[in-house]
């Protein structure tokens, strides 16, 4: 497992055209890395997560993605994220092929990616037109009841990028707090990338905390203030006014530019 | 889940000092009851449930989709996923486990519900107005709605009346409610029970045992069934007799002002350093 | 949840002829359960482990059980379990039906059972006669790649009991160390006993430990000690000697019966 | 995971002082290379694996399969949760975790597997000798070895020689090796390798590249063809040049033996009061 620079990292796991899965449930949202990505200037990926939250938001606005897989895109507690309705609504700066699923549906897709199965079960999608408009949301009947139960392709991201509290020099990354389906997108994914606030020596051995080992771990990134205006458990709150104000800034398409020129496009902001 | 709207900037207090959110929320308390299994949501619901919590049901559980189970937050949460929860719950475990594990396998109790859109039958809206592939509002979408309203015991839906809002006909079936009626929930492999209540501005509307049409049941103080029928897009139907709710106790209002009062002073706080 | 006694638990949820899982992957082993089981004379359950070790081939020797679902039966590092042999290969002290799939296969059915899932889907069962045997091991074919996917049917015990380090008062249940299929099958049953080390008045928040939220247990057994001669993490180890000695009690019937007349049955060893 | 048997009873030191079993150990331990992740079984197996973590392999990953990740025992376990493998992992994982997204998912590179009988294309029977329904002897299972047989990337067999273990025909097939040879394993669905090498106390058997029969390929110092002849079932296929294996070098030896003496004093400690 290479340390490496967030530049690097991102220049070698997120080619143009693949598939990426910045993952984070509220907490531990890798903003920095998509900061990066943008910076980049990646284009036509296909952006995996169950919410896709402000990073998205400024990722889609910017032009980096051709397709979304999700279930639910808003701006949590605040309202709509008005890049995404930008480009779904009018398909500025570039129209968003939508995969919409439901958060049980997600989650059974990215578990079933990280048992590299080849979909997932629930009994989900039930009275929903989201079947009708999704034909990945299939179906198959049980082999011992009868019963018909609604499936979904897994999900194996091409990366998978997580912010996470600390790494060891091994490369072992540990997570605590709400962990969302992180797990489960970072094994199902080819190349697993980890921002993390602080890296230590060595961990001590950790029983039962959720921790992804180093040989499942392709490369860590030290990266402080990461997941800001995200939060980390134990190093930072979330920025709440922050993500009131994202609702201003984003809601047109010149102010939206102006602020993403000003604090992630510039080498300062870097 | 999608959020229910927090107080809306024309709510002012009436009808003795205390605003329509604040009764929805109250309406909303009174119907848990202690130790019952709550799936919450952010907004309304979150606001109802730690109210009752706080008041007449001290054991209920809280249960956030981000996997904070017996969660006891001292102030609302601005997410589904803030910190505060996680610190307060008996436990925090992911996310795939909570929908598996809990949810699907029959462990709630309660789920709340919001919506742009609701029909007769409780049936739910929170993905597109307009054509799904055309819209003119994309919403949010299902997030965890769809598998709440099939496998919670029961649903609670909370949603302020507009013609707007109550309307004939959905743009998008997001979540089921008793579909079109006359026991066609029943076919579908949903486990839990639909939507039991619906709490709006004006009242409380319930399914007809029979017909499973939403009905209007009970009133807050000072609304009427003319307002009632002014605000929802179809032909309300009333039941024989509609029950009038009795207005905020002094406990119940000082308990949600304070901890609203909380909120409001833990999230406007500077949070951008450390 | 109430806080019972071990007899009181046994009586109310181990009815003869009742399915009963006493999970465990030789770490918190609920060998107190198990005895009282013999003690309450049961028959005809339907016991489910993963690893069937001494306490079940106790259970299996003083004749409680007519039918064992299992993936691996016997004394781990030492060999066979004699009494389980002797009632599959002699049908004594009654005839067992098997039940029998691989761990992979019995992980999967208790994820199903706890997900109320009528069926798991694995990468399993492949080239082996198990699937011959066992009619139970169907398939599935994927609606996504057309592959054929092996299927268990979901394991739902009517009950299931653990032993575990700790509860408190409001009946929330902890562990930790090595934790096999426990929380799993803690969750497909309808009914969950758990004995414990210990009960302490009420537990800190505990973030992401492993914890079993009072609203899903159905009693709560004080029991210390309960899992020797298996160990609990952090109150005693395991007494591998026994382990080792077992397979010289249990070598035939007289001597088998002889110490379980003197070390369970007798009212001394309750 | 079905154990391996350990130092039996006649296995005295011979041929230089160390005994077959020891040249076992030695010999599978020089098969895993440093960082190689292994899914290791009692017995055999986790001798050779933690023989090569304190000599040339130190980042050896070791997974158990009660879901202890990299573990680093100091003493050899009896059962396959000891304690003293909880006490020196990176972390605990629940049993379905290691199964699905590390065995299943390709995550390990190389798989340990004993049996009772092995035929000669590597398939494995721990089940039952004779008749499944009636048995003359029942085994334990199989445990963790059907999927470990199909998904780690390679495995190692580790089994004593005799005409009653080496068989023609197993009684039963537990887990794959190469089915019935050339090819046989690539439809089954299986995505691991198959078997690499099975370390024997005569030698080595490794498949034949075309037709994946177990073939002798290296033979321990003092053991002969004819030896490895006469305690195989079948008639054993001999590579055009069978190496010798190097008998075991002093640091091997001590540093097992070492470990092997901190485990008997550590096991036969009393334990029966906490």
């Amino acid at each position: 497992m290479p340390l490496l620079t967030l530049r690097a990292a991102i220049e070698q796991f997120v080619p143009d055209g693949c598939c990426a899965a910045l993952e984070g449930f509220t907490h531990l949202i890798p903003f920095a890395a998509g900061h990066e990505i943008i910076r980049q200037g990646k284009r036509d990926l296909a952006l995996v997560r169950m919410t896709p939250d402000l990073v998205y938001d400024q990722m889609i606005g910017m032009g980096c993605a051709s397709r979304l897989t999700f279930s639910w895109g808003g701006n949590p507690g605040v309202g709509s994220l008005h890049r995404l309705r930008d480009a779904v609504e009018h398909g500025w700066p570039a129209p968003l092929a939508l995969d919409e699923h439901t958060h049980a549906g997600m989650a059974a897709a990215y578990s079933a990616g990280a048992a590299r199965l080849p979909f997932g079960v629930l009994r989900g999608y039930i009275g929903t037109d989201l079947a009708r408009e999704n034909p990945r949301i299939r179906s198959v009947t049980c082999p011992y009841t009868g019963e018909q139960l609604a499936t979904v392709p897994a999900i194996n991201p091409d990366v998978t990028i997580l912010h996470a509290q600390r790494a060891d020099r091994e490369g072992n990354v540990v997570l605590h707090g709400i962990v969302g389906a992180q797990r489960e997108a970072a094994l199902a994914a080819s190349a697993l990338v980890v921002t993390v606030e602080e890296i230590v020596e060595r961990f001590p051995p950790m029983m039962n905390a959720i921790l992804l080992p180093h040989w499942v771990v392709s490369a860590v990134v030290h990266c402080p203030r990461g997941a800001y205006p995200a939060y980390a458990q134990g190093y930072y709150a979330r920025d709440n006014a922050f993500y009131t104000r994202w609702d201003a800034i984003a809601r047109d398409r010149t102010g939206f530019l102006a602020w993403m020129r000003e604090h992630v496009l510039t080498p300062s902001a870097a | 889940m999608n959020g229910a709207p927090g107080d809306a900037p024309g709510d002012a207090p009436r009808d003795g000092g205390w605003t329509r959110d604040e009764m929805m929320t109250i309406a909303a308390s009174r119907l848990l009851w202690n130790g019952c299994v709550c799936f919450v949501g952010i907004g309304l619901p979150s606001a109802a449930c730690n109210l009752a919590r706080l008041t007449h049901a001290p054991d209920l559980v809280l249960i956030y989709e981000s996997g904070t189970l017996g969660t006891k937050p001292d102030v609302l949460p601005l997410s589904i996923g803030d910190g505060e929860l996680a610190d307060t719950a008996a436990c925090v475990i992911p996310l795939p486990e909570v929908f598996a594990w809990y949810l699907q396998a029959g462990r709630v109790d309660v789920g709340f519900l919001g919506a742009a859109q609701i029909d007769r039958y409780g049936n739910l809206n929170s993905t597109v107005i307009g054509a799904y592939d055309q819209p003119t509002t994309r919403l949010p979408g299902a997030g965890g709605a769809t598998e709440i309203a099939a496998h919670a015991r029961r649903t609670f839906v909370m949603l302020k009346a507009s013609p707007r809002s109550f309307v004939t006909r959905l743009d998008f079936r997001t979540s089921a409610g008793y579909f079109e009626g006359r026991g066609n929930r029943g076919a579908s492999g949903a486990r839990g029970g639909g939507p039991r209540a619906v709490i709006t501005d004006f009242g409380v509307l319930v399914p007809d045992p029979h017909s499973e049409e939403l009905t209007l049941d009970a009133l807050f103080p000072g609304a009427t069934v003319a307002e009632a029928r002014s605000l929802v897009g179809w032909p309300l139907a009333v039941g024989a007799t509609v029950r009038g709710i009795d207005g905020p106790r002094a406990d119940e209002l000082a308990t949600l002002r304070a901890l609203q009062e909380r909120t409001r002073a833990a999230h406007s706080a500077d949070h951008s350093r450390g």
